[in-house]
């Protein structure tokens, strides 16, 4: 890493000594342009080269974008190689067509690559253009005195807003545990004192209560094998009044 | 910078404020005392004050706005009828039913929670009044809480936060369909 | 109504309106046709082109809508009650315009032109609202499929996607040169 002096301010240094790449394809078409080579004849082994170099003094904030440049920096060394093999013999045809040509598939991507970033370029220009209008903002009707949000405008439901929730929290019980956060230690027997417990307090529990609170899939499902455990045993019943009503949970009232 | 530039410069200012913004601010602003722009906006509000015209420019508590001319209200109302915002985004979505569950809540609890940046719905929501500012959190940085406003009681016609359906039921019934009671 | 007063009654329309507001939906409204209401429309802009205004109506995603004039945006700048977002960074541009040019398209389609990872900018451009979810590719996975919203018409003050801009034969919906359904 080179070391500047510190004459600017942190942000200016890392802009003037790293130039930023936006991946592999944008550093191997920075390669290219600044040693103005014909794309389609890459000189494979200085520009593998030169890509390794500038690996390793890249610093990678994410550990994503650092194998997206190794898997280049194989592909390249993996070109190089093929390009190195005496070529076989058979070729004689004239058109030793550039399908053949280990750099065809690379040289095709960098090309494409090369036009998406004109095209985010000129995206940018016009951004930057139209950033410089600025729309009303605020209420729609100010003079009507109607607050935004009491409009009835918006197709979306109160229904909308709790599938969302849900669909969340469905999605975020196997992150958390992925993240490795402390999780309950709950064996079922424990699980099944809390049930007893909580019943010796109430005559009834709501089903739903027995989850509140907990974040991992295994503590769920613990809960839920202590209450069949129980009702195993003949200790616990539970009712619901409709189908897809709350559940409730109750004391076994009957024999013993 | 020439009257007549000076008086589009104010006319583009007071357009794009999201409230009545007041003489002061738009001096400062255009670097001219309050005197001359005072008489800038006499002239664009007697400008728009022409029959021929559909806004205009008021004098409120603060400041000014713009406003639409009352006599056009009728057109106003069948507007107003047509679907006109853009229904929510899945992410503003998203972030509108954790503040709402969830409230009072950081950004970066939001973000912890979806994984991603949400600045901009958090700007939307908040330009659609549905989340406001509730306070500050004590500790580091004292980042802002937010929460849900009357207008998003109002937005999913609710009486208070209370009529929230519970999600944890939902979710445990859709996951374990087990009937209980069989055995 | 008369001409000019029809042409307040839009001018009222598309100034209170949050969303570009279409001919169609102003014809309805104002209960004229369609081409009388682009005539008018045709007037107001026109009117509004003064060198001495500071606001404009332009054309953007299917509809009519004012904003200010671009040569007054560094007094725009420093209004406080303007919300402003942060620039697009060059990696969720790059996305963006592959998306734009080539939707519906998978997030691994994206990843195989810009040879990285692309998770992070498709999450800033949904939460953005610049793209959304379209549908569903046919095959293994079932893979999501990504389209521009109108809401990125809005942001590049595009009347519709003809509007992009071109770039050598890059153009709309063209085919790929390598098949980027292997791997």
């Amino acid at each position: 890493m080179q070391k500047v002096e510190p004459t600017m301010g942190e942000h200016d240094q890392y802009q003037v000594n790293l130039p930023v790449f936006n991946g592999p394809l944008d550093l191997l078409l920075h390669l290219i342009e600044r040693a103005e080579i014909d794309i389609y004849n890459i000189p494979i082994v200085e520009v593998t080269d030169q890509f390794l170099a500038y690996l390793q003094t890249m610093e990678f904030l994410d550990l994503h974008m650092a194998a997206d440049f190794l898997l280049m920096a194989a592909t390249l060394m993996q070109i190089k190689a093929r390009m190195l093999l005496p070529r076989p013999v058979v070729e004689t045809e004239v058109e030793a067509d550039e399908e053949d040509d280990p750099r065809f598939e690379l040289v095709e991507r960098l090309l494409e690559y090369k036009k998406v970033k004109e095209v985010a370029n000129k995206l940018q220009d016009r951004e930057q253009e139209f950033s410089k209008s600025f729309p009303r903002v605020g209420g729609a009707f100010p003079d009507l005195e109607v607050a935004a949000a009491a409009e009835p405008v918006n197709r979306v439901t109160l229904w909308d807003l709790v599938q969302a929730f849900s669909a969340l929290l469905e999605s975020l019980i196997p992150r958390v545990e992925l993240d490795g956060m402390p999780e309950e230690q709950y064996s079922i027997q424990d699980k099944m004192d809390e049930i007893i417990d909580g019943l010796a307090q109430a005559p009834k529990v709501k089903f739903s209560t027995l989850f509140a609170g907990l974040s991992s899939r295994k503590a769920v499902v613990t809960s839920f094998l202590a209450l069949l455990e129980l009702i195993r045993m003949h200790k616990v019943v539970v009712e619901q009044d409709r189908t897809f009503g709350e559940i409730v949970i109750a004391r076994w009232e009957g024999k013993t | 910078m020439n009257w007549s530039q000076a008086k589009a410069v104010l006319e583009a200012l007071v357009f794009a404020s999201s409230e009545p913004v007041s003489v002061k601010e738009l001096g400062m602003i255009v670097e001219l005392n309050e005197e001359t722009v005072g008489r800038l906006l006499d002239e664009l509000v007697h400008e728009y004050n022409d029959r021929g015209r559909g806004i205009q420019i008021t004098e409120v508590a603060g400041g000014y706005q713009f406003v639409t001319k009352p006599e056009h209200a009728e057109y106003l109302e069948k507007l107003k009828k047509v679907p006109r915002q853009a229904p929510l985004s899945q992410a503003a979505l998203e972030t509108l039913a954790i503040i709402a569950y969830r409230q009072p809540i950081t950004r970066a609890e939001i973000e912890t929670i979806r994984g991603v940046r949400v600045d901009s719905s958090i700007s939307t929501l908040l330009e659609r009044g549905l989340i406001e500012e509730i306070g500050r959190k004590e500790g580091p940085g004292r980042p802002i809480l937010y929460g849900s406003t009357k207008g998003f009681l109002k937005y999913f016609g609710l009486k208070d936060l209370d009529e929230l359906p519970i999600v944890d039921d939902w979710i445990l019934n859709q996951q374990l369909p087990i009937d209980l009671t069989a055995d």
